[in-house]
């Protein structure tokens, strides 16, 4: 934990609120910033509508605030680097993306978020009169056996959940509907993560591990929480063979099941490795029978400049099929 | 010494509390650099910083002194810490609700609404390596002395504190960002039980030197 | 020189084959690999148009390769990392995307790329009767004086070119016409990038430069070429404001301008320092009169795990901007 | 020491001078990553090894064996190294057609006929820092010492290269990727020059071993 970050910045306080305001002026006038507090609200909200606030720590770019646009969130709250938003700034965020149909809570299952957007939905069904619901990502099986699905840390699945419950709240009528969907995403979620070098939060200047020259860590968090394992460094095939063989046993994924696959940039890794590793997914699900109907290859989920990537299967239906292939566009996302 | 606390004098502590904490923002990081993931220390800092500056402007009472100090922490710490020491002290002030100073049997009521009300919000109970391992401890410890002056509660609070520090070491963390370590979480404390032991020893140094 | 680099691959030698068949994988069939070369078409080309083919040497994911697509290039002839493409695989490229109205060129401005290419175009010319016009990308102000446009390398504005080019490539029908739009880009495109720390080649696993811990280097060229100057690392507005210092000086920018404005990261810089840049490119561009039509922040031109960040700035017509807005999908770029 | 080599000998010097080549690679990294890119040793290496392959199957004439060698490097190597030595032995081929064996004229012919092929393509001068500033005085060289065997030949081309590639040391780079290095270039030869050296120098070894 030595070796000092370096970056490019500002004060190292204000990294939070400078970001947004940068990232409010790359969006072109399509989502605004609330005057008080780190969340971004579509500005073209339609008048009514099942609302999608998303949100959790800082240091993930473009992850949360970067997902705020058409088919994607409805708003962002947005905390400190890797520290969950404060009810006030998620009760505001909800008000202001409320349309009159209720607002989904989607975000990492993490004790932090879990405390602090709790408290907010409280507030806003008591002083407000606003239905909130909750759907928790819990997509990293490194985090907890399968029986615990409950413990489990969101991690790049955060990116299809936003995407199809996007969509789902774009489309459809009522918040049981909305969340019905975003359920079943989730129990169809599964990712697993491999850290090849430690990022940093820029208040502190320091690396969140160490990881010895020729060491990697399978299943590490988006935080830089431990993993399953430490291991030497190992090829690219071999790297893939061991996440995908827990990946696929843990849903478990079968012959004929139909995914959609990401392979996601912790932050410095080299979209080069990301394509060789999608190579090798790819031969393991010929073997295995799985079709994939999409690929996302990219940079969404990461851990400042941790170095390392993560492989997310989603397994498909019609219906989040249906919503995940809406286009969408925001700064950190875009499909046609 | 005084024997208790009026509502500046609560405040005085309060703002005592605060920047004992923000003097330790470096050992709060490295605890969860170790543990968790590196940011207890600057989430403390950022929430008693706001809570120096919230306590700008003279409470009224003494639970409108440890309100304050509780939406402070709430809105600006952030993550499980703000969470916790937000609802700690938001809801450990309704132990001073109609009175006008701190004596040692309401800052030991103190402590145990405040745990209670930190119970319910995280779900944990004691031995999941959390702030809970010390401040079990220590409302159990300022109960025992509670029928004595506000220098013993705080003093045995403190010392409680402390001992449920040392204690989280031994502890496999179960909840938290910890929690995937499981065996390896062994032989560090807990960051946020260390929190609670700096705010509970410097209440009691400010108590003695009051 | 002595760091080595920490990279999940499997025999280094393949690294490029293996990479681009990830990447026609991960693109759902719209591109092709050729069967004896690194080269990308493709596979819904119209039967006439004029041909885009864009190309230089591998290492930059996802330029080239991942910019193949609809309003973008035809096709990619791939070199290995850092090296241009042969004139064999050049020649093999462009008879596979060539539909009848000529094939435009459009590459980075270096030796390698430059002789490859000549050679490729002078085969094409002679033993296929395919004409052949080239245009060389210039961006970067930190290469060489403004008299010397024609001995600057081409940087980030690569993506911004392969967005107009390949859009007049679908909507004008001669080569002339989208030469000519070209052209007309190149010249009113400036770029100048910072280098916070180095990348590597996977062959040889050595990075390819060294920076102090306390260092930056203004200038720094897309193989990590010298730049301008080292110095000590600074705040971020600082650094904005020297690159845009030399930025806006170059062209000149004038008040009144209309721009489109692309932050892009080398590798393995986050994405908020970038959007804390963007923040101060605005206040500049604010101070300065010059509007931004639209902002591009993201990971379009690398060097593979380089750390730093490059500015570019398109000064806009009408024409261009109609070309640039046009909408555009592949693997590495996307926007309705 | 024969004087001359015929198709075979020619085939075995070419694939003498690209196994002396890769067997530099790390060489020629380090020179391009002290002002290049540092990808000029592996390009190298991707050439040669291609031309090794290519020479398995054994060429009819001499002219044939050169130019199997410059299509393989100009299809593998890649960049502005490929581009180069691929056109420098492609064009320098023709200065041995019609001929069945290599000798001292021949020899000092086709590094002249190669290095005005390249001087074409890259258009760049003497004086530039690039493999010009070794193949220009080893062909100088070559044509000095054409009168004799060509062990004379190669051996004055070998010395010329290298007198070349020290002389690059003084230059400052004003094309390729070392051009914005400027005056930073100075002290470092270049990269491109070394490989005409090796590729001379063993050149030079296997004729006099031969
Ligand atoms: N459910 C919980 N109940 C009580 N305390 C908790 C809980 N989860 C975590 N903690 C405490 O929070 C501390 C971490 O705080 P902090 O680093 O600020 O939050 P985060 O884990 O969100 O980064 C842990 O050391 C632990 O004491
Ligand atoms: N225009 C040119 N003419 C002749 N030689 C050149 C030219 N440009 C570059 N070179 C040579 O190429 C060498 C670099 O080769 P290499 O590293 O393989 O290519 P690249 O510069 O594309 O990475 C330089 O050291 C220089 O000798
Ligand atoms: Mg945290
Ligand atoms: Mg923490
Ligand atoms: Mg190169
Ligand atoms: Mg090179």
């Amino acid at each position: 934990m030595a070796r000092p970050a370096k970056k490019i910045l500002n004060d190292p306080k204000n990294v939070v609120a400078e970001m947004i305001e940068g990232l409010v002026l790359a969006n072109d006038g399509r989502v605004a910033k609330l005057p008080k507090h780190n969340a971004l609200v579509r500005t073209d909200l339609p008048d009514s509508k099942v609302a999608l606030l998303i949100g959790g720590g800082s240091g993930h770019e473009p992850l949360f605030h970067g997902f705020v646009g058409r088919n994607l969130g409805d708003g962002a709250a947005c905390g400190q680097v890797f520290a969950a938003p404060s009810p006030d700034t998620i009760v505001e965020a909800a008000k202001a993306v409320h349309r009159g149909k209720g607002v989904l809570f989607l975000y990492g299952n993490y004790a932090g978020d879990n405390m602090n957007f709790d408290m907010a939905a409280e507030m806003l069904e008591e002083d407000e009169g606003i239905t909130v619901r909750t759907v928790r990502v819990t997509d990293d099986v490194a985090a907890a056996p399968p029986e615990r699905t409950h413990d489990r840390r969101g991690i790049a699945g955060d990116v299809y959940m936003i995407k199809i419950t996007g969509g789902a709240a774009s489309e459809l009528d009522t918040l049981d509907e909305v969340e019905r969907v975003a359920r079943k995403a989730v129990a169809n979620l599964r990712s697993m993560a491999v850290a090849v070098a430690a990022g940093s939060i820029p208040e502190t200047g320091k690396l969140t591990f160490e990881l010895a020259d020729d060491e990697i860590e399978i299943g590490m968090g988006a935080h830089g929480e431990a993993g399953v394992y430490r291991q030497k460094l190992a090829s690219a095939d071999s790297v893939a063979d061991q996440m995908m063989e827990q990946i696929l046993a843990d849903l478990p994924f079968r012959r004929g099941d139909e995914i959609a696959l990401m392979i996601n940039n912790l932050g410095a890794t080299t979209m080069m490795e990301m394509l060789i590793v999608n190579r090798r997914i790819r031969q393991i699900c010929d073997r295995e029978g799985i079709s994939v109907h999409r690929t996302d290859v990219g940079t969404w989920v990461t851990t400042q400049e941790m170095a390392g990537f993560s492989i997310t299967l989603l397994k498909l239906d019609d219906e989040l099929k249906h919503y995940l292939d809406l286009p969408a566009e925001s700064v950190g996302y875009s499909r046609m | 010494m005084s024997e208790t606390l009026d509502t500046a004098g609560a405040t005085a502590m309060l703002r005592a509390v605060a920047q004992a904490v923000i003097d330790q923002t470096d050992v709060l990081t490295d605890a969860d650099l170790a543990i968790g993931d590196g940011d207890h220390g600057v989430g403390m800092r950022r929430g008693f910083e706001a809570t120096l500056e919230a306590l700008q402007s003279p409470p009224d009472t003494v639970e409108a002194a440890f309100k304050a100090a509780g939406t402070a922490i709430m809105s600006q710490t952030g993550g499980a810490a703000g969470a916790i020491f937000g609802t700690f002290f938001r809801s450990g002030a309704k132990a001073f609700a109609g009175r006008d100073a701190v004596d040692g049997a309401s800052f030991a009521a103190f402590l145990e609404t405040g745990l209670e009300a930190v119970l319910k919000r995280g779900g944990v109970t004691e031995g999941q390596k959390t702030i809970i391992d010390a401040l079990a401890p220590a409302a159990r410890a300022a109960r025992a002395a509670a029928g004595g002056s506000l220098a013993d509660v705080t003093a045995a609070a403190a010392q409680g504190a402390l001992d449920g520090v040392e204690a989280t070491r031994a502890m496999i963390a179960t909840t938290g960002k910890a929690r995937s370590l499981g065996e390896r979480s062994i032989g560090h404390p807990d960051p946020g039980a260390i929190s609670v032991s700096l705010i509970l020893v410097a209440a009691r140094d400010f108590v003695a030197a009051a």
